[in-house]
């Protein structure tokens, strides 16, 4: 089992090649990629039975990769409290966005699955890499895939919102690029190991501006505003099966990014910046949600929900306790679930009526019950209700930043638990309630069998979720604890270090790198 | 007695005639002559500054120019009667086919 | 009268000779095969291109000829990259030419010809054997230009390379002349040990002489604002030999520039390098931007092939470890990317260089789905975007700016590539989301071409998931 | 018996889920009905034992908690799913189960024949899950599931007519009027906790443990801020001034929904959890005044909108909305065990009155529908005498009349007089005492008014529904009837079990048991009173029979007006309308608040939106990133025209760039 991350990680690069060489026989490619999706999900469920609860990374894996010139890169994976939930959702996740398009795509299944499967590589690739150049490589293989099923199997706008995808996220990650090799040779020599950079004890200057890069790169794919807008174009333009996977975890990689990079590597910016994030997030929870509370079309205003939501999330991770950070996290989940199932929802009735306006719906309730249940769970766990998962993560983000010094910006916040009932029943309203009065409804047929298997395991999880959510929370806590420890050192400046300008010169090999994972003694 | 100033300035100022004739004659021979001109305008540099130098490194440099100049002078007038056969003109104002 | 022979070392101008005496023969043979067969000139210069690759010796470090070459590792990788742009614009030579009808035999020799200039540009350690390297190049690419000597676009290519490549080697020229009347010597060596000298790197004619210098090869590189004559002549040159020339000479173009630059100006760094970096800029920025205004593919690349210039320059600029062995893993990459997306523009583009333009790109990735993967391979490693050699090249030369803390040109360099990814995309967004309007069936895959493909494919991705082995080959490469 | 407390939310839990998942497959009404209603009285029957089981206990023993399983628990903040028993939640179990029992016994026969029978009847019981957690949980947060689970069965019930467009409205502004209390319940929560655990290093949300405590807490300052912040929760909920205008909206679900959610149960749960943490309000001097204030304004204010309206139900809703405003005058006075006592009460003789109302639209609508009339079968207008066809409907109605109104004898008197009483003697709020009194009294007269006024108007009179209607009116079934008998039993006697005690000394001094019995629960609260209160009025009994049969006279004042306006002189509400036409129409267009709150908060919002979305997202956000992207195309178009196709245009940048370097070098 030492290799179970890198096994999971390439299941699906490993289906990828069998789909390559497969006959274009549509039911025989989508069944073999289901298959290896389950595969990888059953194979990740190991994870969590192997995983102890301290906070060190565990299934680690280190091989050296690339050794040349001054660099050094590893292969070197393993996961942690954190990330553990995140490779499971997209494990998770994946059957079902493969489902869900099952009968939608028609047209090149095959490069439809092969993208999806590589897609899933990319995905949990980022979650597991220890190696920022790694990472990095991971993170920016994400982009191909998405840009693929957005552009070739979406809507009527897709090619403009494709591009605006691609573009919009590479430029934030290629200045994180930047920063990754000025935080690599301020680091001195060694390799790109982030337990490494951990406590470097930059001054405060630099970590501004390394933190600015690396925020902005997060801050487009989570997206906060003001960096959304290629968000609800992309939503809505995407097929089903690419909106949830965009909404369950490619959203999440820029939350991710904040906890695991972001705030850890630079503690004394993110205590600068705190408040500046903080207002961003409360715009976008308040500003999203009046937005989303306009909207015409369904799917956008779900795309617009999710600004809100990840508001929420980093809010969480920004009041830097145990509670904010707990909550970030566990809301990470249920944005992967709740907002996953409401893209089904939608791709649903797209599917159905080929059209999402809200003004074409009406009275589906009395057409659809089962559908209607579903979409109602669904809702009210996207509201927060209690019970629910989504109260879970957004009460303890909630209580996270009232406890920290953002209380004033919590208080603000919170507003948006008013908010989201607001638009999210209105469009529920709108729908599902009033009369069945458009013929082209009155002959709507309910949700198939498979379609209710696609959306049982989420309700499921919506409901274990919010009653029990204490596994998830106990796993994830030493780790958190840990994250809050580097993210809250002080500046310490005992390593003297060449000024900008000058050439950073390679320390003789042999010469010990600095101490990982430790802060660096204080004065 | 000629300084070599004298010799570089009457090199610089040949070679600034060559490259103002390649920016304002519009026949593509012309301005093969006019770069002819730069190049010979280099070999006196370099003739001037061998014998100022004792040093017998800039004519054998003459030398080399020489011969690719000649060469050049080959493949460039092939290239304009390839031009003219297809084109019927060796204008530079005509050779504009492809731009923006 | 003593005659003293000059120390004369043939092992170092053992590649180029072998070359030569190839090229030679077979302008011979030429005459005795018949039109219709002039593919197996190809393959003779194949092998012989194959015969040349095995004599390059490495690790070692000789000097021939009174120092006027240097056989080392620097000059072994390069000609490593040429001897492979010219396989590979072989490769996919003859099935052209038969489609354009001028399949004439002098093809291989001139391809040849200019691989044996380059190689001793990238071995020249005397002002003389630069001027000589390039010189054999530049008059076998004039005539390769305007090869189609029937179609007035490669005529034009043609002679508009020749006139401004003519006028640009005037300048080369006469910095070298200044540089010589500055220090006494055409030698890299002695000229280095001259500039220690506070006089003569003071001397006004001395910094002229250099710039000159620079701007000759920048023309070669095609670096803004030398770069003009490139989407003309890349527009117009017959395909393969646009692949030839984005590769190969410019790769040769930077070989020379190197080995003068760093070997004998090392003491003029803070000066040339600020020349360096506002060439950089200008060069990765007039690329990138026109290049996403155009449609004709070979233009577009044409200004893609400037952007990738200055994205090298960035590592010159640094001109440290990483900087520079970055540019030699780059080089070498860009060679098989380029090429790569060269060929298959070859065998989509109809006779008479039609159907080149973005747009009839249009559902290729249905039509013919692996040649179409094949494209958006080189696409994205030309855009840089893991796990590409391409990505891997331009992590080494940003990071060499940065290292040597030119943070702005390096974020300069991203925000370049991120433009750029939009140009790269569009062919993308035209073979794969448009619906297809025509069913590619002129499309001809031959053997050969498709070996093309295959290496080139294997030079993107290998390097670029496993780059080991070729960026450590490029460490030990430095000059 | 305590340690199985467990099963009493899990019964209709089950009841839930059974007829949820298998109701549609199941179909048989009885069989639904039936596992529905033996759900809840399962609870009930739990209940009752556990009540026994706690008499029989001394009253130190009576707290008990019981850790089903830890919830969410997260460094210093633990939240487990854990339930307490005291006397408080007891009397309210019993309330909840109680009354839902009958309710649900009743909505056999009233949902009869609706399409989806087993959807109500799963809601149904759904609510009571909610309800019991709300009233069982031993932690704010258990509490808060309960607080919004409610709230949502509260949604689906209202909008049970889906697809009336009225009943969705309806259901949508009771759920976000609900969540803007939810928000406030969650900021005290905040607060509290934060408070409690930064100083006083408590970190706990447990009722028990805050109460252990609670000592700790300054009296006002941020305990003022904590208890407003959950006030605002309390008239979310309970439908107090400002957050009161869903309640009548919500009169849209079915009749049954009305009795057991908005009258007897859901809405009460900001008095209790107001009772709950009696000792941290009265820590604040400043909320308790808040609490009596707009307890006392919702009284009155929703009492007079109740005198103009025609639907019955309406009617009853304004009067629960007022009944509710009694309660948070005793809870704002101190009077909190009063409070507690009213909400006992009010839920059997709300629950009656509603259910009454229910038999009578029942009956109604029946025969609407055969004599095929399109009249409203809620307006009042419609009705009159329908006391001959309707006996037991007409007289349960009656005597939960007379309980509500406040005439002696009758549970209500007890309750109502209690609040009033101690509105008036209760040393908290200085003068303002007499003001509050006042306005509860007058608000009673109008409660008794306008009661009269609807037994008047549907019971006494002619018949006006035509001719051929009246044929078809008739009795409802015993389903139906039972439950109104058992509830109007208890409206009439429940009130003895708290017997004033200048009343229970005329009988031998007979104690108020109910205060008696909630002694424990609000002893910390009344201690810390008297902290900053002590000196009260000193008990004056002949001031109490005096106010007593002040009350008294003025609920009688308002019968009689009701009397002479509707059954002595028919044509008085004409004259009163022609004469004040703008008093009238704003009293029943209810003085415009719903108007005022869509000007205020509804349309800015809705407008601000849109020109965020439209105005700001699209044009300027969005703008901003595809402007960067116009200004490279745009600069690319431009730029490729230096690309002119000349040579000697080319060679001209060349010279000018070589010249433009040797420049740079020269002259920098």
């Amino acid at each position: 089992m030492d290799y179970i991350l890198s096994l999971i990680t390439f299941i699906p690069l490993a289906g990828v090649l069998l789909l390559l060489v497969m006959p274009r026989n549509n039911a025989l490619l989508r069944g073999v990629a289901l298959a290896v999706s389950l595969i990888t999900f059953i194979a990740s469920i190991s994870l969590i039975c192997e995983f102890k609860s301290i906070a060190d990374y565990q299934f680690v894996e280190n091989i050296p990769w690339i050794a040349a010139g001054s660099f050094r890169m590893n292969y070197h994976v393993g996961i942690d409290g954190i990330s553990l939930w995140l490779v499971i959702l997209t494990t998770f996740i994946m059957p079902i966005a493969i489902l869900s398009t099952w009968t939608a795509v028609e047209e090149k299944v095959k490069e439809y699955m092969i993208c999806l499967l590589l897609l899933q590589v990319g995905m949990l690739g980022a979650f597991i890499s220890l190696d920022l150049f790694l990472f990095y490589i991971f993170w920016e293989l994400m982009l191909i895939p998405m840009y693929f099923i957005i552009g070739i199997w979406g809507g009527k706008n897709r090619i403009y919102a494709a591009v605006k995808f691609f573009i919009y996220t590479m430029v934030g990650s290629l200045l994180m690029l930047v920063a990754i090799m000025y935080l690599y040779f301020k680091a001195g020599a060694g390799d790109f190991d982030i337990s490494r950079f951990y406590g470097l004890g930059l001054d405060p200057g630099t970590q501004t501006w390394l933190f600015l890069a690396f925020a902005l790169a997060f801050a487009i794919k989570v997206p906060m505003f003001p960096f959304h807008t290629w968000l609800p174009d992309a939503h809505t333009e995407a097929p089903t099966a690419g909106s949830v996977i965009l909404a369950a975890v490619l959203l999440k990689m820029g939350t991710y990014g904040f906890v695991r990079f972001a705030m850890p590597l630079f503690p004394d910016a993110t205590a600068r910046f705190t408040p500046l994030i903080a207002t961003l997030s409360v715009i976008g929870i308040v500003y999203a949600s009046l937005v989303a509370m306009m909207q015409e079309d369904v799917k956008k205003l779900v795309a617009y929900s999710s600004v809100a939501h990840l508001g929420f999330v980093m809010i969480g991770l920004f009041a830097l306790n145990q509670q904010g950070i707990a909550g970030g996290m566990l809301q990470m989940i249920n944005h992967g679930i709740s907002t996953g199932a409401l893209f089904l929802i939608v791709g649903f009735i797209y599917e159905r009526r080929h059209t999402r306006l809200i003004s074409d719906f009406g009275g589906l309730s009395k057409q659809m019950p089962i559908f209607a249940t579903i979409f109602m769970i669904v809702t009210f766990s996207s509201v927060g209700l209690p019970g629910t998962n989504g109260f879970v993560g957004e009460f303890l983000v909630l209580l996270g930043g009232f406890e920290s010094k953002l209380r004033l910006w919590t208080i603000l916040a919170s507003s948006g638990v008013i908010l989201s009932a607001v638009y999210m029943l209105w469009m529920f309203q709108r729908v599902m309630f009033g009369e069945l009065s458009n013929p082209k409804n009155q002959v709507l047929k309910d949700l198939n069998g498979r379609e209710i298997a696609i959306m049982t395991p989420l309700i499921i999880m919506i409901f274990v979720m919010g009653i029990y959510p204490k596994p998830f929370i106990d796993k994830m806590t030493p780790s958190i604890e840990k994250l809050i420890v580097q993210s809250k050192q002080k500046q310490v400046a005992s390593v003297v270090l060449p000024p900008m300008n000058m050439a950073i010169q390679e320390m003789p090999a042999g010469h010990p790198a600095l101490p990982t994972g430790h802060p660096v003694e204080a004065k | 007695m000629l300084s070599l100033h004298h010799y570089l300035i009457l090199s610089g100022i040949l070679f600034s005639i060559g490259a103002l004739g390649v920016l304002i004659r519009r026949n593509a021979i012309v301005i093969f002559m006019c770069i002819e001109l730069m190049l010979n305008a280099v070999n006196l540099t370099f003739i001037a500054f061998s014998r100022y130098l004792g040093n017998i490194d800039g004519q054998i440099f003459v030398f080399f120019v020489m011969t690719v100049a000649a060469a050049e002078a080959a493949v460039g007038l092939a290239l304009m009667i390839a031009f003219y056969k297809n084109r019927g003109s060796i204008d530079v104002e005509d050779i504009n086919l492809m731009k923006l | 009268m003593e005659l003293a022979l000059p120390q004369m070392n043939f092992l170092t101008i053992m590649p180029e000779t072998v070359l030569s005496v190839v090229a030679m023969a077979l302008l011979l043979v030429n005459v005795l095969v018949k039109s219709k067969e002039k593919a197996y000139l190809g393959y003779l210069s194949l092998a012989g291109l194959v015969g040349a690759l095995f004599t390059i010796p490495w690790g070692q470090k000789i000097s021939g000829f009174e120092e006027m070459v240097l056989q080392d590792n620097f000059s072994s990788f390069f000609s490593v990259i040429f001897i492979l742009c010219a396989v590979m614009t072989i490769l996919i030579c003859d099935g052209y030419f038969k489609k354009e009808g001028c399949n004439h035999g002098e093809l291989y020799p001139l391809i040849l010809f200019a691989t044996v200039g380059m190689m001793f540009m990238a071995k020249a350690t005397d002002l003389m054997t630069v001027f000589l390297g390039l010189e054999i190049l530049s008059v076998a690419l004039y005539v390769l230009a305007g090869f189609n000597r029937d179609n007035v676009k490669s005529n034009e290519a043609g002679l508009k390379y020749f006139l401004l490549g003519a006028f640009s080697t005037g300048f080369l020229l006469y910095g070298m002349a200044l540089i010589y009347g500055a220090t006494g010597t055409t030698k890299i060596a002695k000229i280095a040990l001259a500039a220690q000298n506070g006089a003569v790197s003071g001397n006004m004619m001395f910094l002229v002489g250099m710039l000159l210098m620079a701007t000759g090869f920048s023309f070669k590189i095609a670096a803004a604002p030398f770069h003009m004559w490139t989407p003309d002549v890349y527009e117009g040159a017959p395909t393969p030999i646009t692949a030839f020339m984005s590769a190969g000479p410019k790769a040769a173009g930077f070989a020379a520039f190197l080995r003068v630059f760093i070997i004998a100006l090392p003491s003029l760094t803070v000066q040339w390098s600020d020349l360096l970096w506002i060439l950089a800029v200008l060069t990765m920025t007039t690329g990138n931007i026109i290049a996403l205004s155009q449609d004709n593919i070979k233009r577009m690349l044409a200004y893609s092939s400037i952007a990738h210039a200055g994205y090298a320059l960035v590592g010159f600029t640094a001109h440290n470890a990483s900087g520079v062995s970055g540019i030699l893993f780059y080089l070498l990459s860009y060679t098989f990317m380029n090429i790569g997306a060269f060929a298959i523009i070859t065998i989509i583009g109809k006779k008479g260089e039609a159907n080149n333009n973005v747009q009839d790109y249009a559902g290729l990735g249905v039509k013919r789905p692996v040649l179409a993967l094949c494209l958006a391979i080189f696409l994205f490693s030309l855009a840089g975007i893991p796990p590409t050699a391409g990505f891997i090249g331009k992590f080494y030369l940003f990071a060499g700016a940065v290292q040597q803390g030119y943070i702005w040109l390096a974020i300069i360099g991203v925000l370049n590539s991120a433009a750029s990814v939009y140009y790269y995309l569009r062919v993308m967004v035209y073979m794969y989301m448009k619906t297809p309007e025509e069913d590619f069936n002129w499309v001809k895959l031959t053997p050969a071409v498709a070996l093309c493909i295959i290496i080139a494919v294997a030079g993107v991705l290998i390097p670029g998931i496993i780059p080991n082995s070729v960026l450590n080959l490029a460490a030990i490469s430095l000059p | 018996m305590f340690d199985n407390v467990w099963l009493i939310p899990l019964f209709p839990l089950l009841g839930f889920l059974i007829n949820g998942l298998f109701g549609k497959k199941i179909k048989n009404e009885a069989v639904i009905g039936g596992i529905g209603t033996l759900a809840i009285f399962g609870s009930f029957l739990v209940s009752c034992g556990i009540l026994m089981e706690m008499i029989s206990r001394t009253p130190e023993n009576r707290v008990f908690e019981k850790v089903l399983f830890p919830w969410i628990h997260c460094g210093n903040f633990k939240a487990d799913m854990a339930f307490l028993l005291d006397p408080l939640s007891v009397v309210m179990i019993m309330v909840v189960t109680g009354v839902g029992s009958l309710i649900h016994l009743y909505s056999i026969g009233y949902m009869h024949g609706e399409e989806g029978f087993y959807r109500f009847f799963s809601y149904l019981n759904l609510f009571c899950m909610s309800m019991l957690l709300l009233v069982l949980g031993s932690n704010m947060l258990v509490m808060f599931i309960g607080w919004e689970g409610v709230g949502l069965c509260s949604y689906l019930l209202i909008g049970y007519y889906f697809h009336k467009k009225s009943a969705g409205d309806a259901a949508k502004k009771a759920f976000v009027m609900n969540r803007v209390g939810d928000f406030g319940f969650l900021v005290g929560l905040f607060t509290l906790y934060w408070w409690l655990g930064d100083n006083a290093n408590v970190w706990t949300i447990n009722f028990m443990e805050i109460k252990k405590a609670a000592h700790l807490l300054p009296y006002g300052g941020v305990v003022t801020v904590a208890t407003l912040c959950f006030f605002v929760g309390a008239t979310g909920k309970s439908a107090q001034i400002p957050l009161f205008t869903w309640l009548p909206d919500a009169m849209e679900g079915p009749t049954p929904v009305s009795a057991l959610i908005h009258a007897a149960t859901m809405v009460t749960a900001g008095v209790y959890m107001i009772g709950r943490m009696s000792f941290v309000f009265i820590k604040s001097p400043d909320t308790m005044m808040v609490i009596a204030v707009v307890g006392a304004a919702t009284a009155i204010f929703a009492a007079t909108i109740g005198t103009a309206q025609n639907d019955i139900k309406r009617v009853l809703a304004y009067s629960t909305v007022s009944q509710l405003g009694f309660m948070f005058l005793a809870m704002g006075t101190g009077a909190f065990a009063a409070g507690i006592f009213h909400l006992m009460t009010h839920a059997f003789f709300k629950a009656c009155l509603f259910l009454g109302s229910g038999s009578v639209i029942h009956a109604m609508h029946y025969a609407l529908h055969h004599a095929h009339s399109h009249d409203d079968a809620q307006d009042m207008r419609n009705m009159g005498g329908l006391r001959k066809s309707m006996p037991i409907t007409f007289i349960t109605f009656l005597v939960s009349t007379i309980a509500i109104a406040g005439i002696p004898g009758f549970s209500g008197f007890f309750s109502k007089d209690e609040i009033l009483w101690q509105a008036f003697s209760n040393p908290y709020h200085g003068n303002l005492n007499i003001v509050l009194w006042g306005i509860g009294a007058i608000a009673a007269c109008f409660t008794a008014f306008y009661m009269f006024r609807l037994v008047f108007m549907t019971f006494y009179g002619d018949c006006r529904i035509n001719a051929k209607a009246k044929g078809h009116l008739h009795e409802s079934p015993l389903v139906i009837t039972i439950p109104l008998m058992v509830l109007g039993f208890l409206a009439a006697v429940g009130g003895y079990i708290g017997l004033p005690k200048l009343i229970g000394e005329l009988f031998g001094g007979i104690p108020n048991y109910f205060e008696l019995w909630l002694e424990p629960v609000f002893e910390q609260a009344q201690e810390y009173g008297h902290h900053y209160a002590a000196s009260g009025a000193p008990h004056n009994a002949a001031l109490e029979w005096g106010l007593m049969g002040g009350s008294v006279v003025i609920a009688l004042v308002g019968i009689t007006i009701a009397f002479t306006m509707y059954i002595k002189n028919r044509d008085l509400p004409g004259k009163f309308t022609s004469t004040f036409p703008a008093l009238h129409r704003a009293v029943y267009n209810k003085w415009y608040i719903d108007e005022l709150y869509d000007f205020l908060f509804v349309n800015p919002c809705k407008s601000l939106g849109n020109f965020l979305w439209k105005g700001f997202d699209v044009l300027v956000v969005d703008g901003i990133v595809n402007g960067v992207a116009a200004v490279v195309k745009g600069g690319s178009g431009a730029f490729r025209y230096t690309a002119t196709g000349y040579v000697h245009n080319y060679a001209f940048v060349m010279a000018a760039g070589t010249v433009a370097i040797l420049g740079y070098y020269i002259f920098r």
